[in-house]
């Protein structure tokens, strides 16, 4: 295997090695390698496979704007990471790499006969065929589209690694630790200012990193950034990231970074994070993000070994390979001169710089010629020879038809800079077309920022350190000097590649789009760029358009004959580079996914073998099976006991809100439809409060302390958006009323007892209160003591049971519970979950809002017209109530209903008609909202919201199921104990 | 109009592609129209067409402030199902979905409908008592809706965890075999390539600025950046500005317009076959034909017009995608979106004649909009032409705002996507 | 008479953390959420012994009982005795106010050592420099998902006020973060 | 994410702490009983829905809890002022008041 590794160049350390394999070969690596750096020193250029053609790729560039060099990386079988960009991986020893979106081999794809029928898949072609036969498309031709397309595999296993998520703030945040970006940093940082530097390499530097020849201070431009790093990081009020990347620019200066914490490392410490997400609120943000440069666009500019001239430059000077033995350049811009001219001095064979400008900067030209460089000015490459590497160039002085091939094994090209003005236009930033160097540019900085360097396209150094130090904020000052003033650049189709030509000229490398495919969708009328793009797929690769966007523009633009700003530049989204979900989510998975709220009194639950439900984030007992029991064996025990002696439950997470102050029964009376004035201290009311549209909002048992202080109670899921809803009437609509409102649902454990024994089961626990009927009757509140703790009693059911509801201070619920159960098992008393508490509630013809009632159902229509005042003025929801529809006849009401069969239970969600036999779409009269096995009266019973319900008592109904119609009679909702006398004990 | 086939391409193919014609034209716009539709995105593209070939109005201009389908249209995760509680849902998301059916074959022009089945995922006895009420309703409707054992829903969409020890372990899911998606950019061209075959002016790049009255109150014509405009009905369909184009015409209308956004990931080879939404979790995705993970994010919470949102929308997402699908930890989201969605306060759209003579109005489609483009765009040219809803629009007008007849398919089923 | 209930302490004897953080379950404390207009300030703060703090995110203690400024008419009193909050409280019941009892509600997490601000910075979205948030300095904010109350009790120590249902998270996420807080 | 300034805690907290509520500065009407359904159909549920700038309620849910104003441009998401629940409807800050830093809760969304 061929070396190109040249001793004496670059920066790494040649005795520390790293081994890895590729598709199953076994390569050395030096540690600080990239991946595709390691794989160029090993003669390796093919990499990849396009997406569409399947012709086969090498490595393009030496950053994250790689377009083709996309692999599958993985530490073990769960670690494998679909589409990592071989420029900016790290090899790791032991690193297992794959290439993607070929087979059976890299080197022999199938998929590449796509190439051969090129022809017939220009760009949108999908649109004007696979439409015969109708069904054909997502049976037949979809799912071979969708085989060929994609790139990697998706990993097969929950990811093992973990990720950390961090909020920061600082004063400066610095995004790029360039030249430019340093220069800021610095001069923030001696300002005293809580400075943030954020460098998406390993090491800071930037383009200083390839550029050997500048000179900053008096240095080398590498090591005066190493220096200025070493200043920073000893700096208190410094934070400098490398690995990481800004890959968000939101509103209000806040900026997502993604931190790669170990992804480099062959052993990393499993405590660490894999990545870190940083989420930074920034008082002010310096945008030196540097440039991108161009590929050019000419015919078949896409082999292996055809790569943009600073990457092999970065690759000599960084990484010390050399990416070819005969090198050829193509250029418009000077810069790449300085890339054959460190190759040339590093001892390859540089065959020609071809320019396809007729004089490019005077200096370079003979500064090339000088060390025996073959310079073509005039001259354009054309075309290019070779199938899974460059083996030779055609070159042909412009506008003339001769032409002369040289054989070269690698080809470095450069269309000149684009400035990375990603997170400027993210942070919506108003971008200006600067005709004269053909580059969008920074006009308007909207938020707190500012753009330095490269990205703002200054291009003089010392005009570039000092725009920096100034942004910095600080009186810092430095200077350099370069060996060479770049000029040049070129937009668009290069020579041979024109408009009437029909090559390949690739302008999106992994998309396939060719300059050809650009011209077709205007010819198809898309003239917005936004059409172009989305027609032709440029830019919609994972490098989202970092090297294609303004070839496109401007290929566009020739073909429109209009000027660039006149037909648009596609908006800049985030994320800059793909950033991991794991990152994104980083803590919130597993336990820390939603927090899973449990009750005081859970642990017990569990001890007593309950199976629980999620109700909102709650986990509640839903019943408590006895060994052999099921769910359905378990629920009738549970409420034949419950009627028969007793049955206890946690009801702690029914909402609760303290309303406290001398208006508090005025407030009460505004937000609920009953009247509150006339409740006394010591007696309970079941409240509805609706809406200002008069909908059922929420409900519960609203207890009166004393005078000024309630209790009172909401549903489960209810409790903080009734909260939420109160405090906005209280603070903005009532804010004169003194009275405030305390979240009480956790300060207390809530255990029901209910039964024939409930008062036997819980009376000895009780002291300073008479629990009998006369003292202490149905609807009763009191503050007493249980087992020596001030407690709250309810006398309340929402079984029609003689009920208690005892409140205990939270951390005394476990033990109240036990000792309440102690004393219930006794006497025969069970543990009911909430399948039994639906199922008792349901017997009475309770209604559970949000259950039977669903934002649409009025008071009346639920069957609690009599719980809305007549007397009120006012209350939240009186005019709504009011409004035509509430008021018309024939509304869908709660009944009960009974199916004609005692043995069938209904599904919930059952829908009721009139006529089963009717064609679809049928009349639907309601649905059936709540359904179940009722042990205690042995059959089965239902609740349905019926058009016109009340009328219908005795009418049969039917419920149509998939498979049979159900027949049902209406009736009142009340099933068991009609008289009511239960309750009462 | 050249007839887009097979053939046709292998034709092309042996020239070089140099036949093919531009989509649509786009003419300098006439002194005055019958019919004004104000905004290019799929509802209002599809409105012109099914007024030229349903009603034989063919003197129609549609006015885009942009670019053709730059809205909503193209910006959305394109979920296309019908599987909704309320009667007047059905009926026009029903007859979205027929529309849908067919719609490559009506256009010529391959909008890609993909019938791979969208799946509701069900956490808990309340979501479960909602789908069955949704399945019921819809059996009897005549659409398809099926519960789904949590093995049946793993066997569906193989990435799916239905472990018990999940936070919110699955107990079921409501299947919509017919639901899948569509190409959402192929919709706007190829109603525009349709509609302007027929003779529909498509005018971009042209912002409505003002609605000119009559003296009786009547439309006349809209004030543009290129001038004024007549037109004698104007048909407004301008999701996410429809509060703004409205208030020029004087009517304020019931809206809130809030970001939403989407994402996508990296490409990857097949992995994801269907569209999978959980209202408890908050997510909804699927996969791309380019191999993309499509997934939609949540509405942020404040009103605005700057198609951006928080990334706390984002990482909230994407937290209920790891957690319904744990193998996807490692996938990368490649680009973030937002678009403006109008909503109303019952979640249902609006389609409706309006105090002001001879405009109309088609809006508040909220996160629904790009399933119901076929079907809210015929019954609007319905509406347009006769002046009065087709019966399948009949409960979407404004006056339920007054009544109280309000579709609450948010009450109904806590989110509506 | 019943035998007499005993505590259970949500996060009972709770502890963990890593090289550079700290954490552990608070013991129980008496708390009361105090609610009042200005011109009760000086009547409740008489009878809580302490002087109710009237600016934003700060906090004043005095003999075991720091009452943390939450709203402006809300407070968080908290007193790590068995101090009769509730009955201090009702003694200015000549000054218009709600004092709820919330002892039970609340729990708190001791997050101490160099590296308690990153480890809640982890799941706070506030700025925690000493400079914005100085030692006293309180506000109810975020942690992760759940509310919470933080209250700066040294330099390198927070108190992380919760309500109890959510203590498993917060202790979790805390436990998670502590690993990846520098100090 | 938005950073706002919460009138009540004098300082800009996270988006993350608020609660949007709503169009600000319709007030309940005082006699709603006896208003038309017109009148309710437009208190309760017609909005400007501003493109430009709109007055707005926010809560302060998970900090100090209080509902306030903000007047905002709802095309930049920028807050021009944020006011106390109450105030009557603020005018929109000029150039001079938003220079003037003794109006303290002023405040430029990206600036703070």
């Amino acid at each position: 295997m061929s070396n190109f590794r040249i001793k004496g160049a670059g920066r790494l350390t040649p005795a520390r090695t790293a081994r890895f394999t590729f598709d199953g070969r076994i390569y050395t690596a030096l540690e600080g390698d990239t991946v595709a750096s390691a794989l160029l020193a090993n003669g390796v250029h093919l990499m990849g496979r396009s997406f569409k053609y399947h012709r086969p790729r090498g490595i393009l560039t030496a950053g994250p704007e790689e377009p083709n060099a996309l692999l599958d990386v993985s530490r073990d079988a769960a670690r494998r990471q679909p589409n990592v960009r071989a420029s900016v991986q790290d090899v790791f020893d032991g690193a297992i790499i794959r290439s993607q979106n070929r087979w059976p081999f890299l080197s022999f794809d199938i998929g590449a006969f796509n190439n051969l029928l090129s022809a017939f898949f220009p760009a949108g072609f999908y649109y004007k065929t696979f439409m015969w036969p109708r069904e054909a498309w997502a049976k037949l031709y979809e799912p071979i589209i969708r085989r060929a397309a994609g790139l990697g595999v998706a990993p097969k296993e929950a990811d093992p690694d973990h990720y950390a998520n961090r909020f920061a703030h600082c004063d400066v945040l610095v995004a790029g630790a360039g030249a430019a970006g340093l220069a800021a940093a610095l001069s923030a940082a001696k300002t005293g200012a809580e400075v943030i530097l954020v460098d998406e390499r390993a090491e800071v530097g930037g383009a200083l990193l390839f550029d050997t020849a500048t000179t900053i201070d008096g240095k080398p431009g590498y090591d005066w950034a190493q220096d200025v790093f070493q200043q920073l990081k000893a700096m208190p009020n410094v934070r400098v990231l490398t690995r990481t990347t800004v890959f968000g620019y939101y509103n209000h200066n806040f900026l997502g970074l993604v931190e790669r914490v170990t992804d480099h490392l062959a052993n990393p410490d499993p405590s660490l994070p894999r990545e870190r997400l940083w989420q930074v609120r920034a008082r002010k943000v310096v945008l030196a993000t540097g440039a991108i440069e161009r590929h050019m666009v000419f015919a078949n500019n896409d082999r292996p070994g055809i790569m943009l001239a600073s990457a092999a430059r970065l690759y000599l000077n960084h990484y010390g390979v050399a990416v070819g033995s005969k090198v050829g350049v193509y250029t418009a811009h000077d810069s790449a001169y300085e890339a054959a001219i460190d190759l040339k001095r590093a001892g390859v064979d540089v065959v020609a710089i071809v320019d396809c400008r007729a004089k490019p900067g005077e200096a370079v030209v003979s500064a090339a010629r000088s060390l025996g460089i073959e310079v073509l000015t005039g001259y354009s490459v054309i075309d290019t020879g070779g199938r899974l590497r460059i083996s030779s160039m055609t070159v042909a002085r412009n506008g003339s038809s001769n032409n002369r091939k040289i054989p070269v094994d690698a080809l470095l090209m450069s269309g000149g800079w684009t400035p990375s003005v990603h997170l400027f236009s993210q942070s919506r930033g108003k971008l200006k077309f600067d005709a004269a160097s053909e580059r969008f540019l920074p006009d308007v900085h909207v938020q707190d920022c500012v753009s330095v360097g490269a990205c703002n396209g200054t291009d003089d150094l010392n005009a570039l350190l000092s725009e920096a130090a100034a942004a910095g904020g600080g009186e810092f000052s430095v200077s350099g000097e370069v060996a060479f003033a770049w000029t040049g650049g070129m937009i668009g189709a290069a020579e041979g590649a024109g408009k009437d030509k029909i090559v390949k000229a690739f302008v999106d490398f992994q998309h396939d789009v060719t300059a050809k495919d650009i011209r077709l969708a205007v010819r198809e009328g898309m003239h917005s760029i936004e059409h172009i793009k989305r027609f032709t797929t440029n830019g919609m690769a994972s490098d989202q358009g970092k090297l294609s966007n303004m070839h496109g523009l401007a290929i566009a633009a020739e073909m429109l004959g209009k000027e660039i700003p006149q037909v648009g530049l596609t908006t800049f989204r985030a994320p800059y580079t793909p950033v991991t979900y794991g990152t994104l989510i980083a803590h919130s998975r597993g336990d820390l996914f939603d927090p899973a709220r449990k009750t005081p009194l859970h642990a017990e639950l569990v001890k007593q073998g309950a199976e629980f439900e999620d109700v909102g984030n709650w986990k509640r007992a839903w019943y408590f099976p006895r060994r052999g029991e099921d769910m359905h064996a378990a629920v009738n025990r549970e409420c034949r006991t419950a009627r028969e002696v007793a049955g206890i439950f946690d009801a702690s997470t029914l909402g609760k809100i303290e309303v406290v102050g001398p208006d508090a029964a005025k407030f009460l009376n505004l937000m609920y439809t009953n009247a509150w004035d006339n409740l006394k201290p010591g007696k309970c009311r079941y409240g509805i409060m609706t809406r200002e549209d008069g909908f059922v909002y929420d409900d519960g048992v609203v207890g009166r302390l004393s005078e000024d202080r309630f209790h009172v109670t909401t549903t489960t899921g209810g409790a903080p958006r009734v909260l939420h809803h109160m405090e906005d009437y209280l603070q903005t609509e009532f804010p004169d009323l003194k009275v405030w409102l305390t979240s009480t649902t956790e300060q207390w454990a809530v255990i029901a007892v209910q039964g024939p024994k409930a008062r036997e089961i819980i009376a000895p626990l009780v002291e300073g209160l008479d629990l009998s009927n006369e003292a202490f009757p149905h609807m009763s509140v009191a503050e007493c003591t249980v087992m020596g703790v001030p407690a709250r009693l309810f006398r309340v059911s929402f079984t029609g049971e003689i009920g208690f509801e005892v409140n205990v201070p939270a951390d005394y619920g476990a033990a109240v519970w036990k000792a309440i159960w102690e004393r219930g098992q006794a006497l025969g008393a069970c543990l009911y979950g909430t399948e039994t508490m639906h199922v008792l509630r349901a017997e009475k013809g309770y209604i559970i809002v949000g259950q039977d009632t669903d934002g649409t159902v009025t008071p009346d229509d639920a069957g609690y017209g009599w719980a809305v005042s007549k007397k009120k003025t006012d209350f939240v929801g009186i005019r709504g109530l009011k409004r035509p529809d509430l008021m018309r006849e024939g509304r869908k009401q709660l009944v009960g209903l009974l199916t004609t069969d005692p043995t069938e239970v209904l599904e919930e969600g059952g829908q009721i008609v009139e006529n089963p036999n009717q064609v679809k779409p049928m009349t639907m009269l309601g649905h059936v909202t709540s359904a179940y096995w009722s042990e205690n009266l042995g059959r089965s019973i239902a609740i349905g919201l019926v058009a016109n319900g009340r009328a219908r008592m005795g009418e049969t109904l039917y419920v149509p199921m998939k498979d049979r119609t159900i027949a049902v009679e209406v009736t009142d909702m009340v099933f068991f104990d009609k008289e009511g006398g239960r309750i009462h004990g | 109009m050249r007839k887009y086939s097979v053939f046709a391409l292998v034709k092309e193919a042996m020239r070089s592609h140099k036949g093919w014609e531009p989509h649509w034209v786009s003419p300098e716009p006439r002194s005055s129209y019958d019919v004004i539709i104000i905004g290019g995105g799929g509802h209002g593209l599809g409105a012109a067409y099914y007024l030229a070939k349903e009603h034989g109005i063919t003197n129609i201009a549609v006015i885009e402030r942009g670019w053709l389908g730059g809205g909503n249209t193209g910006r959305n995760t394109t979920i296309i199902r019908s599987n909704y509680l309320y009667e007047e849902s059905m009926d026009i998301y029903e007859h979205s979905l027929k529309l849908w059916e067919g719609l490559s074959q009506d256009l010529n022009y391959n909008v890609m409908y993909s019938p791979r089945g969208v799946m509701m995922l069900s956490h808990n006895t309340h979501d479960m008592q909602s789908f069955k009420r949704h399945i019921n309703a819809n059996r009897l409707y005549g659409i398809d809706n099926e519960w789904l054992t949590p093995e049946q829903a793993k066997k569906f969409c193989p990435p799916l965890d239905i472990s018990k020890t999940a936070r919110y372990p699955i107990n079921g899911a409501a299947l919509q075999k017919r639901g899948g998606t569509a190409r959402h950019d192929a919709v706007a061209w190829g109603y525009a390539r349709a509609a302007s075959d027929r003779g529909v002016h498509i005018i971009q790049n042209c912002e409505v600025t003002g609605i000119r009255r009559g003296p009786n109150g009547e439309v006349t014509g809209v004030e543009t950046s290129r001038g004024f405009i007549g037109a004698k009905k104007i048909g407004v369909s301008a999701a996410g500005h429809s509060s703004v184009v409205m208030q020029m015409a004087g009517v304020r209308v019931p809206l809130t317009s809030n970001p939403l956004q989407a994402l996508v990931s990296e490409p990857l080879k097949p992995i994801f076959p269907c569209v999978v939404m959980s209202n408890t979790v908050h997510a909804y995705i699927s996969q791309s034909d380019k191999g993309e993970l499509v997934i939609g994010a949540g509405t942020d919470q404040y009103h605005s017009y700057s198609q951006t949102g928080g990334l706390q929308i984002i990482t909230h997402t994407l937290d209920a995608i790891c957690e319904l699908f744990p193998i996807f930890r490692r996938v990368k989201m490649m680009r973030q979106w937002g678009g403006i969605t109008d909503n109303t306060p019952d979640r249902s759209a609006i389609q409706s004649v309006t105090p002001v003579p001879n405009l109309f109005v088609n809006c508040g489609w909220g996160t629904g909009g790009f399933k119901a483009t076929p079907g809210s765009a015929n019954l609007f040219a319905h509406l347009i032409a006769r002046g009065e809803p087709h019966p399948l629009a009949a409960g979407l007008t404004l006056d339920r705002f007054r009544t109280g007849r309000l579709i609450d398919e948010a009450a109904a089923a806590a989110v509506a996507h | 008479m019943a035998e007499l209930a005993t505590r259970t302490l949500p996060l009972a004897g709770a502890y963990g953390g890593s090289a550079t953080v700290q954490l552990q379950a608070a013991r129980p404390a008496e708390r009361i959420s105090l609610r009042a207009r200005a011109e009760a300030v000086e009547a409740l703060s008489v009878a809580l012994g302490l002087s109710l703090p009237t600016a934003p995110k700060t906090s004043a203690t005095a003999g075991g009982r720091t009452a943390l400024w939450l709203g402006p008419d809300e407070w968080l009193v908290i007193d790590e005795g068995d101090g009769g909050l509730m009955q201090a409280a009702a003694a200015a019941s000549g000054a218009v106010h709600s004092a709820t009892d919330v002892s039970h509600r609340n729990t708190a997490i001791l997050v101490s050592g160099p590296g308690a601000a990153n480890a809640l910075n982890a799941g706070c979205p506030l700025d925690l420099s000493l400079k914005a948030f100085p030692v006293g300095a309180c506000a109810r904010t975020l942690f992760g998902k759940i509310e919470v109350v933080l209250l700066r009790t040294g330099t390198d120590a927070f108190r992380l006020e919760c309500w109890r249902s959510f203590s498993d998270y917060a202790f979790g996420l805390l436990a998670e973060a502590a690993r990846d807080a520098e100090a | 994410m938005l950073l706002i300034h919460c009138p009540y805690c004098g300082e800009n907290r996270s988006e993350l702490e608020f609660r949007w509520a709503g169009e600000a500065h319709i007030a309940r009407p005082d006699t709603i009983s006896a208003i038309s359904d017109e009148e309710f159909a437009e208190y309760f549920f017609m909005r400007d829905n501003t493109k430009g700038i709109a007055w707005e309620r926010w809560r302060h849910i998970h900090g100090c809890g209080r509902f306030f104003n903000a007047i905002r441009d709802t095309v930049s998401d920028k807050f021009l002022l944020t006011y106390k629940a109450g105030l009557p409807r603020q005018p929109v800050p000029g150039a001079e008041a938003v220079a003037e830093p003794s109006v303290a809760s002023v405040v430029e969304g990206g600036a703070a």
